[in-house]
């Protein structure tokens, strides 16, 4: 455990860890650990699971707030028991399993992705205290589960026996193989800043504040920054959120790899994105926006699974006000603006990211050159590729007869 | 992109483009519809993919076809009316102009200069609202998820109010009448309609800064379903499709009916005749009727609104035939009317603008991938009521 | 710069988001079964029959079974049979009646064509649109029994319509009455001794020449 | 220990034999990635997390996809997933071939002098590990990079090479 810093241990801080404690001590000695995990994955479970049903619900409700229309509201108060109306409507449904589908692969797809997502749950530093398991490499273990994904959804498309299910698999794999290596190169850089793989380290490495007022998070540098944008981009993509909801696509391939699919273990495929959403964005906070640190230190009060949360639903919200603006990206604009666009800026940040490291010790006024240096390195592929990319396209001026 | 090989009419072989055969695949023959979620309507296309580029693309549709013009031989005038709001049901209005014209070429009656009025102003505000619609479907093709959609119909509720408490129903007006218009404005209503129009700008403004200069839109749309406009022509393509290709023709402009000479407007054209431009050119021309709007609103004159001399019974025409048509929101619509002097037409037909303008989606989506294909048909603004009739 | 667009429809939907709590403009949804919009007086739906007096409306019925509305209708979902016998009509008129007058409402499309063309505003549009049968055939064809409804009821739900129907109707009465007094007049002169039925008859001749 | 270690041998042979006993390809396929995974516990089981978690993120995550693609590319159709008709030559041919490989293995294995140690791996840090990649063993590091970027190289080359420019983005 990181000793927390004096003023930061509060009571409240340290409740979860003394519950778990006081609870694991009825037991004799060995089961003691056994029991200790077992408690945390219920707790993962039971977060994320309500977490996710009414992430459905507010997504939808804010989706149509956004269309100027109320949303669900029939079930329960404000209509807060939809989730669970949706639960029960999909535990009901007919599980249908094509005659000529491949009985196994069919039913292991799902159970694949929602184990594979919920692996990647294991290390994200929830709180001072609240580290599921606190490996020395977590990082790199996060993005292996990550990326077992994709062969369940290899299998989803697969086993269908459907025509748009193998389409729509392959795309989804292009999409997914395609934007891995963003996400990784744009995590590269943070780990050479901190020097350690694993995320209560990097955590660790983000405490403090600068003057009191500007907290030490990877985000407020121009590198921390670059860095942050290109991993969000791809953390949509590797979700399979608009605008790169190609997989999916209702209006072109119904419903993708997912079409042969119905009842609970559509469900399950709608889980397993949710988690993977919340997944990515908590490595996200961890990584970027200095995990479970308060962003003032008079705000230190507040318990720093509190700071976690709240850093979690902005970004989980960011994702939903996107997914209501933007229209979809074409499989090959997709991934032209993975490889032609982002690998490119990830790799151009990793110099400016060793530049920043380097020239650390400068003294104060060469703080303004190291600065603008940086914000030039990242800037400059920025513009130079972004008119690559979009080469010819341009709102256009109309002649009238 | 190069202009398809293929004849207009795709010869009855398989028209398949050369593709490398090193690495040629098996084809996979794909059908969209009748039931796919992005073919407004019951439209089914079976498109032959290599990899995702589609190779060739055959639409089959008549699954809503309803035997419209037999049924026109068989009703008298005033009975085919209510059948022309089912045509394209988003824009009744303006399928009811077009036929009212029809029968008034053939029996030669005047029209009150209220009426006129009234005519040209529902006629915009269906245009109003039709391209408004059109944006969000394209943009619902696209993806985004329904909201500029929705944006679309709630403006769209605010006219088919207006139309309600003028013509009775909101979508089957069943309003023009031969020589002039059913119902006069209730009170309040020329106001309400110019309160509407006066806010519309605002509107279209708030949706191109969603759409207009999104890169997403314009990656998706830009170069998209090119028409050229020697195609355009020869297939006999109208409306903002053809204008979109760059060629001036404008019923407005060019027949000059029902007042709009009156009216100083513009027509935009397109330079590319593609998918973007298409969605450009019915944005302009919405911005265009809304001023046609404000005219007609304030210099709308007192008076009748039906030719005295119209007799709704028993209206037997001259004998001969007439061809009466006018720029309807998809292109231009017309009746072609012979009648033998009898309560009946001898021959109703009807000239729909979104099954002609359908003829060549062949040719604007070979090469392009099957997300592009929605798209297009999208950008294409077909009603299958119209197409099938 | 590749990402200004994006952002500008991002704020777009982050003002339509905010908006639609306070702005009364973005947000449109009426909660239908506990709210109602308030429906236009133009509104129609499907047809009714008007009838004079509200406590005898089959009674009273203003058709007179012309059955100039069965032949116009464009879909022909009117059935009209007509009655032998005849009965005084609001002119005190001997008229023929319907006997049996049925609309198939799962054929009418409401087109109000039948309301336009029938010369004795028997026949009127109803707003009635919360209407669903569990048969298509005792539910959704509607007899005279469920079509016949008072003139009070027309005024209802549309006044202006109603005031005008009225104006006219009373109109004719008036040219009827005036009609029937004169030619009264010019008969009794002539000849006294002719008895007094011959005027009755006279006067049945409606004003009106049926169209 | 010796217990969990039995178990994560057996999961790994066993899925690496039914690999090859499967008729249908895919099973197959995806039963390697399974035996690969069981390599990966192995790593966890001796203590060394960031081997582990290197051996699932590049064999599971992104070779068995190589080996999907492969699969899915170089096959005419579906029918040709279905094996052959079972011959008796092949049969045998195969099994020759599996005692040979098995032989040469086993002789290796039996010839170097394993020093089995009597207490876990000293515990190495991430750290100390890019610390020796970096440091003695950067060449061979360079080398494997140089290896992967051709391939990668190679892989474009041939996919793109002889297939037209994409016609839609003609200006």
């Amino acid at each position: 455990m990181i000793p927390g810093a004096p003023t930061g241990d509060t009571l409240l801080e340290r409740a979860p860890v003394l519950l778990r404690d006081w609870l694991v001590g009825f037991l004799p000695g060995p089961a003691r650990w056994a029991a200790g995990s077992l408690l945390m994955i219920v707790a993962i479970l039971a977060v994320f699971g309500t977490l996710f049903a009414f992430l459905t619900l507010a997504e939808r409700k804010i989706l149509a707030r956004v269309q100027n229309r109320p949303g669900p509201n029939r079930t329960g108060w404000f209509g807060l028991l939809q989730p669970f109306a949706d639960g029960v409507k999909m535990l009901t449904k007919e599980d249908i399993v094509p005659r000529a589908a491949d009985p196994v692969l069919h039913f292991l797809a799902p159970v694949a992705l929602i184990a594979f997502s919920l692996l990647t749950f294991a290390v994200i530093p929830y709180g001072r205290h609240l580290v599921p398991v606190d490996l020395d490499s977590s990082i790199l273990y996060f993005f292996a589960a990550g990326t077992a994904t994709e062969l369940a959804v290899f299998m989803a498309g697969w086993a269908s026996h459907n025509k748009f299910a193998l389409l729509a698999a392959m795309r989804a794999l292009a999409q997914l193989i395609s934007y891995e290596l963003p996400l990784l190169l744009s995590v590269v850089p943070v780990v050479l800043a901190t020097g350690t793989l694993s995320a209560t380290g990097v955590v660790a490495a983000q405490s403090g504040w600068k003057w009191d007022l500007v907290p030490r998070w990877v985000v407020f540098t121009p590198w921390g920054a670059a860095g942050f944008v290109i991993f969000m981009i791809s953390a949509l993509a590797e979700s399979n959120r608009s605008p790169f909801d190609l997989p999916e696509a209702e209006s072109e391939l119904i419903a993708g790899h997912l079409t042969e699919y119905s009842g609970f273990k559509y469900a399950l495929f709608f889980m397993a994105e949710y988690f993977g959403m919340c997944a990515l964005s908590g490595m996200a906070v961890t990584l970027f926006l200095g995990g479970w640190h308060a962003p003032l230190p008079l705000l230190e009060f507040i318990p720093s699974y509190v700071w976690f949360a709240v850093k979690l639903l902005a970004l989980l919200l960011g994702f939903i006000w996107i997914r209501a603006t933007l229209p979809r990206l074409r499989i090959d604009q997709l991934t032209r603006l993975a490889w032609k666009f982002l690998v490119p800026l990830a790799l151009v940040n990793l110099a400016t990211a060793a530049f920043w490291s380097l020239s650390a010790p400068w003294p104060g006024p060469l703080q303004l050159l190291r600065w603008a240096v940086a914000l030039g390195l990242v800037a400059g592929p920025f513009l130079l590729l972004s008119r690559g990319l979009t080469a010819g396209l341009r709102p256009r001026v109309y002649r009238y007869a | 992109m190069s202009l398809s090989p293929s004849p207009l009419f795709s010869a009855p072989g398989p028209q398949v483009r050369a593709v490398s055969d090193e690495f040629h695949g098996d084809l996979l023959e794909v059908s969209m519809g009748p039931h796919h979620p992005s073919t407004h309507g019951v439209f089914r296309m079976m498109a032959t993919l290599d990899g995702e580029t589609v190779v060739k693309l055959k639409p089959v549709f008549g699954y809503l076809h309803r035997n419209h013009e037999k049924i026109g031989e068989g009703t008298s005038y005033l009975g085919s009316m209510p059948y022309t709001d089912r045509l394209d049901y988003l824009c009744s209005m303006t399928n009811n102009w077009a036929y009212a014209l029809a029968v008034e070429s053939l029996s030669g009656q005047a029209v009150p200069e209220r009426a006129q009025y009234l005519r040209v102003i529902l006629a915009e505000l269906t245009r109003l609202l039709n391209h408004t619609c059109l944006a969000g479907f394209l943009l619902q093709d696209c993806g985004a998820s329904g909201t500029p959609l929705m944006y679309a119909f709630r403006e769209r509720e605010k006219i088919l109010d207006l139309f309600e408490s003028l013509s009775g129903s909101r979508m089957m007006c069943n309003y023009q009448r031969f020589g002039g218009c059913r119902t006069d404005a209730p009170p309040g209503w020329l106001e309400a309609a110019a309160a509407l129009v006066g806010g519309y700008g605002a509107f279209l403004d708030e949706y191109e800064a969603l759409l207009t200069g999104n890169e997403i839109l314009m990656a998706r749309t830009q170069g998209v379903g090119r028409l050229p406009a020697a195609l355009a022509i020869s297939a006999g393509v109208t409306g903002p499709m053809l204008r979109a290709a760059g060629v001036d023709y404008d019923l407005r402009k060019v027949d000059g009916y029902g007042f709009y000479p009156r009216f100083e407007f513009r027509v935009p054209l397109g330079a590319h005749g593609d998918t973007y431009d298409r969605y450009m050119v019915r944005v302009l021309e919405m911005r265009e009727s809304i001023g046609i709007l404000q005219q007609a609103l304030r210099g709308i004159p007192a008076g009748p609104i039906m030719d005295p001399k119209a007799r709704l019974r028993g209206f037997r025409a001259k004998p001969g035939e007439a061809y009466g048509r006018i720029e309807g929101p998809k292109g231009e619509i017309g009746f072609f009317l012979i009648s033998e002097g009898g309560p009946n037409p001898y021959r109703y037909r009807v000239r729909p603008p979104s099954f002609i303008n359908l003829t060549i989606l062949e040719d604007l989506c070979l090469g392009h991938s099957i997300a592009d294909t929605v798209v297009i048909l999208g950008s294409i603004d077909i009603v299958l009521g119209e197409v099938d009739r | 710069m590749i990402g200004t667009g994006l952002l500008k429809g991002l704020a777009v939907t982050a003002r339509n988001f905010a908006g639609s709590f306070h702005d009364p403009k973005r947000f449109v949804t009426t909660q239908y079964p506990e709210e109602r919009t308030k429906l236009p007086e133009a509104y129609r739906n499907f047809p009714f029959l008007v009838s004079e007096s509200a406590d005898d409306p089959m009674g009273t019925l203003r058709c007179v079974a012309c059955q100039i509305c069965e032949k116009e209708c464009p879909p022909q979902c009117i059935l009209i049979e007509k009655s032998s016998d005849k009965k005084p009509d609001a002119n005190g008129r001997m008229q023929l009646y319907p006997k049996i007058f049925d609309i198939d409402t799962a054929v009418c499309m409401s087109c109000q064509i039948c309301v336009e063309v029938c010369p004795f505003d028997a026949i009127k549009m109803d707003q009635v649109f919360e209407i669903a049968a569990t048969d298509r055939f005792t539910g959704l064809i509607l007899d005279r029994q469920a079509l016949a409804k008072p003139d009070s009821y027309f005024h209802q739900i549309r006044p202006t319509e109603a005031a005008e129907v009225e104006g006219r109707l009373a109109e004719g009465r008036r040219a009827a009455q005036e009609k029937a007094r004169a030619a009264a007049a010019k008969a009794a002169p002539a000849a006294p001794a002719e008895p007094p039925a011959a005027p009755s008859a006279e006067a049945a001749k409606p004003p009106r020449p049926p169209a | 220990m010796n217990a969990v270690l039995i178990l994560i041998a057996l999961v790994t042979v066993g899925a690496a034999i039914l690999a090859m006993s499967r008729r249908n390809l895919l099973h197959s396929v995806l039963l390697f990635a399974g035996s690969w995974a069981g390599v990966g516990a192995f790593f966890l089981w001796a203590g060394a997390e960031f081997a582990a978690f290197a051996q699932v993120l590049v064999y599971v995550g992104a070779i068995s996809m190589v080996v999907l693609f492969a699969v899915l590319l170089t096959r005419r159709s579906r029918e040709d997933l279905a094996p052959g008709p079972v011959s008796r030559s092949r049969a045998i041919s195969a099994v020759l071939a599996g005692i040979a490989v098995a032989a040469v293995l086993l002789a290796a294995v039996a010839g170097t002098p394993l020093a089995v140690s009597a207490g876990p791996a000293p515990a190495v840090s991430v750290r100390q590990i890019g610390g020796e990649l970096m440091g003695p063993h950067a060449a061979a590091l360079l080398v494997v990079g140089v290896l992967l970027t051709v391939a990668l190289l190679g892989a474009v080359v041939l996919a793109a090479g002889d297939r037209p420019e994409n016609p839609e983005d003609a200006p």
